[in-house]
């Protein structure tokens, strides 16, 4: 599958809700480490309410169904992840507003515009242990891709491999936002919770194209 | 935990139920969400001013939903923001076509989701712009305004953007008026005990029997210097300095001024708070346009109190003096 | 203790020197006497109103002094009776040829001092009434209402007999409606921790850490029953019975409600505590004119609430609907 | 001497306040047991104030005098027992207007309007454990003196022996007003700290006159 159309959003945030249910527990207890093990609480009512809206708009155009669900993540899941997340879904599927599906520069426009509303949402910057640590070397891996003229299935599977590796490096920070930044030097050798979870969404994306590819 | 209250967890609920019995003229509920706070006189065509925030510090936020005031509110769990979407839902209902400005303090909490509901509020036609208070002169150095926490001073905006709005202001106006108030206030706190978070159930810091921690926030937030309980005219002269410094207020200026009750503390000791202000003013040649004294922005039960300052000129004193009316705060012309 | 004071004897002093610093356009000082405290807006040829008590209740007793409400008042030190040369001197100050009326507690250090004081003034030919308030159902059984002890209550004699003098009724007249309002106004409360009078310098009272004493007084006086702190619905509960049955207020009856704040009692629990009022009122098919909440009558920094209910008629609702003013109580026109 | 001309009030309100000087401790302690331990302090301000008041008004008819006298004592002394004694001299003072000195019969006049001051004042009646414990037998006493036209020295050493009994009396009673209230059966076998001072002012009198005589 080369690129998303309006037809595949409703199986896509199926498949988001899905890991996130299956994810739970695990994100409680990352986040309960030096959080408030909300996490997978929060994540769980956030893609079980984008799905329920991307359901309820699939008519829409792909951009306008992209940003309802995130209107609908906001409104689920008032937690700092939820938040940035919904801005993040609402930022992306803004930038694609005039798109009719979803390929390999339209995925690497959205990503850039996810992170650009990560970061103005939230005020933080790469290194400080948060989702943009991840967020942010799959923009650039997408931008790569698209400067490469690679297919969608081969620029998301680089990409959930920058995901995977900006994940990794988290351990190595020393947490500066959120409840996690009064653990200060604790935080060393843990994996951000939230970083976690934007890998999660960039690896279901590239398994559920790789998935249809076949 | 020596608290009237039923279930902790129905805590802001049963509250907010209380006082929309209490004030059925005056407040309304939007979009059947108990949370969303506005105003039950709405004024067709006036700029609606929002603002939200954790609960537990009333009469902040909700409490100055009102006549000349605010026209919504959206809040949380105690010390925990609302959504977005709470935001938006007040948003909507006080818009009258001339957009919403949104006052509220600097926490990353709320400014992600008033940002947001300032985004989603756009994408519906709503103009919003915002601002945000930061009047703690303990929070942060001179030079870092930005990282300040918003406290009681909040209410000048408040009070002067609202009276703002009333006169027929349009919203870049109400803005120009809020930002002056923003940049004119300063605001140091001092906290004697801790308060308790109802879902938690015990103090949220704990604090020597015979200490005080000068400039601590409303949540609990650390001061600028934790020791021994002092006399009150050495605890506000050591209050006054860095307000009086920062701006800084000169001699000649005018100022309003508040005391803030932080919960538990007399109203009797606030008096003997701002006798001393009065006398540090006077001896600095600073004029006194009005006192405000009382609980303005509480922690809960915290025992305490806050000093802030508002530098007038002739806009803001018109503005302040303004009738004002909500069931928490009532002021007739001065 | 944890008190914003200098010197403890001072404590009453300096606090009224804040006072008339913060309120100079509203509030003036009698004789000289920085504890004899009149209004500084006098209206020639109405009945003065004058009351006065210990200090440690604010906004009792000189807050109540005001446009619409009283006009002179003498405060004590804390917890302590002014003496009757005071009330002589405050009386002397509002009178405006048509006599004054005394309306205070019923304690008997006042009210040997405020007779004595009718004593002196009417040698000085000051024609002088006096009533006293009651209104606390814990503090004495049905039938001996001439014991009970005078607590939040006496807002709604002030605020009734305060309008019937600003709308220029004689003296009786004035008196005649503080009766009416003092035979329909009953009062219940409960303390969750003791104060600490500055001069003492320790609790007044030790209470268990869970403990809670129903009906206990503003100065800690035994109420009748302490026990295990229990879910705010069941303490309003045992509040409202003896409330309900002792005047008793009946189906159809309209009132007006007070829900008092003790001293460290945030506003929040407050509203918990009149969300259940209603929902009695409500079921007992009693009509809710208006309703004030928030802190009338404080014990300097005790945790606790009140309820008191008023019976309304005619008279007395328009009385109450009436707009008042004063540095620490603001009501516009119901 | 047989009777208390304007001339002696001065050196009477001097003795007055002498024995409240000396007594402060002691009453301190017997307000301390029950009460809140001012007694001692608020009558050692009480008389002082009288005393000045009489110095400064001595030109003035002796029922004048003692009226002023109490006024003084009610600004220095607004406690319980101040205000009482403040009533007690002012109505007291009031029944001897129209006298130029005090002999048995006044004396009796006085006593009995005192009496009657502070029981309409503190509406407490005998046998409740105060003041008037002492105040009434005093009365009694005097009204029998001048019954049997009892010199003034006589009338008063019989006055000041009812007083004493009466004060003993006390003990054997329960507090029903004031402070002492509270502690109902505790107050059983203590002797009354405000009839205390009731006594103290008769035997000084009965003192000073009994001086005099010689
Ligand atoms: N200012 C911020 N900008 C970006 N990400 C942030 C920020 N603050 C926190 N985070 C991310 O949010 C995660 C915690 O999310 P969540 O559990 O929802 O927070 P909370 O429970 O405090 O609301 C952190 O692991 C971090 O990745
Ligand atoms: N109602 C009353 N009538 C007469 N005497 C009273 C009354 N109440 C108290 N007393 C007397 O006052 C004494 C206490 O006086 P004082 O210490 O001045 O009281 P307080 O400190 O409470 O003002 C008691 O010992 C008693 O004799
Ligand atoms: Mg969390
Ligand atoms: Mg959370
Ligand atoms: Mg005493
Ligand atoms: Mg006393």
């Amino acid at each position: 599958m080369d690129s998303i159309g309006k037809a595949e959003l409703v199986p896509l945030f199926a498949s988001l809700r899905d890991v996130f249910i299956s994810q739970r527990d695990y994100l409680i207890d990352l986040d309960g480490k030096v959080g408030d093990s909300d996490l997978g609480l929060t994540m769980n009512k956030a893609f079980l309410a984008a799905y329920e809206s991307v359901s309820a708009n699939s008519a829409d155009a792909v951009g306008r169904t992209l940003q309802l669900a995130g209107m609908a993540m906001a409104k689920a899941a008032p937690s700092t992840m939820g938040t940035l997340v919904a801005t993040g879904f609402m930022r992306g599927g803004k930038a694609l507003e005039s798109f009719s599906s979803i390929g390999s520069a339209e995925m690497s426009l959205f990503w850039a515009a996810f992170l650009n509303g990560v970061i103005e949402r939230g005020k933080a910057k790469r290194g400080d242990k948060t989702l943009i640590d991840v967020l942010a070397p799959v923009s650039e891996s997408l931008g790569t891709s698209v400067a490469c003229a690679a297919t969608l299935p081969e620029a998301l599977a680089r990409a959930a491999e920058a995901a995977a590796k900006g994940l990794d490096a988290t351990k190595g920070m020393i947490a500066q936002h959120g409840k996690a930044a009064c653990f200060q030097e604790k935080t060393l050798g843990l994996q951000d919770a939230g970083a976690t979870v934007g890998f999660l969404i960039v690896d279901t994306l590239r398994a559920f194209v790789a998935e249809r590819k076949k | 935990m020596k608290k009237f209250l039923n279930v902790p967890e129905n805590f802001v609920d049963e509250m907010l139920e209380g006082i929309y019995a209490a004030h059925p003229q005056q407040l309304a509920c939007a979009a059947g969400d108990l949370r969303c706070i506005v105003s039950a006189r709405p004024v067709k065509g006036k700029v609606g001013i929002a603002t939200g925030g954790g609960s537990g510090h009333l009469p902040l936020f909700l409490g100055y939903v009102g006549t000349g005031l605010l026209d919504g509110c959206a809040v949380g769990g105690v010390f925990q923001s609302p959504s977005a979407d709470q935001m938006l839902e007040v948003t909507r209902a006080i818009n009258q076509g001339a957009g919403a400005l949104y006052i509220y303090g600097n926490y990353s909490g709320d400014i992600m989701n008033f940002d947001m509901a300032a985004e989603m509020a756009d994408l519906e036609g709503i103009k919003v712009l915002s601002l945000v208070g930061n009047d703690d002169v303990a929070s942060s150095p001179k030079g870092q305004e930005h990282k300040r926490r918003g406290v009681a001073g909040i209410f000048f905006i408040y009070k002067a953007a609202g009276a703002a709005a009333a006169e027929g202001m349009a919203l870049d106006e109400v803005k120009r008026v809020a930002e002056k108030v923003k940049a004119n206030v300063r605001t140091m706190g001092v906290a004697l005990t801790s308060c308790i978070v109802p879902e938690v159930g015990h103090a949220s810091f704990s604090i020597g029997e015979n200490e005080m921690e000068i400039g601590m926030g409303i949540h609990g937030e650390p001061g600028i210097r934790r020791g021994a309980l002092r006399q009150a005219d050495e605890v506000v002269d050591e209050m006054m300095q860095p307000i009086l410094a920062d701006l800084p207020f000169v001699r000649g200026d005018e100022v309003a001024v508040l005391v803030n009750g932080l919960g538990a503390t007399p109203k009797e000791e606030l008096y003997v708070i701002f006798r001393r202000v009065a006398s540090i003013l006077k001896e600095a040649g600073i004029a006194v346009f009005h006192v405000y004294v009382g609980e303005y922005a509480t922690s809960m039960e915290m025992a305490g109190a806050s000093i802030s300052l508002l530098k007038l000129d002739d806009e803001t004193r018109r503005l302040l003096a303004r009738p004002a009316q909500s069931p928490f705060f009532e002021q007739q012309q001065l």
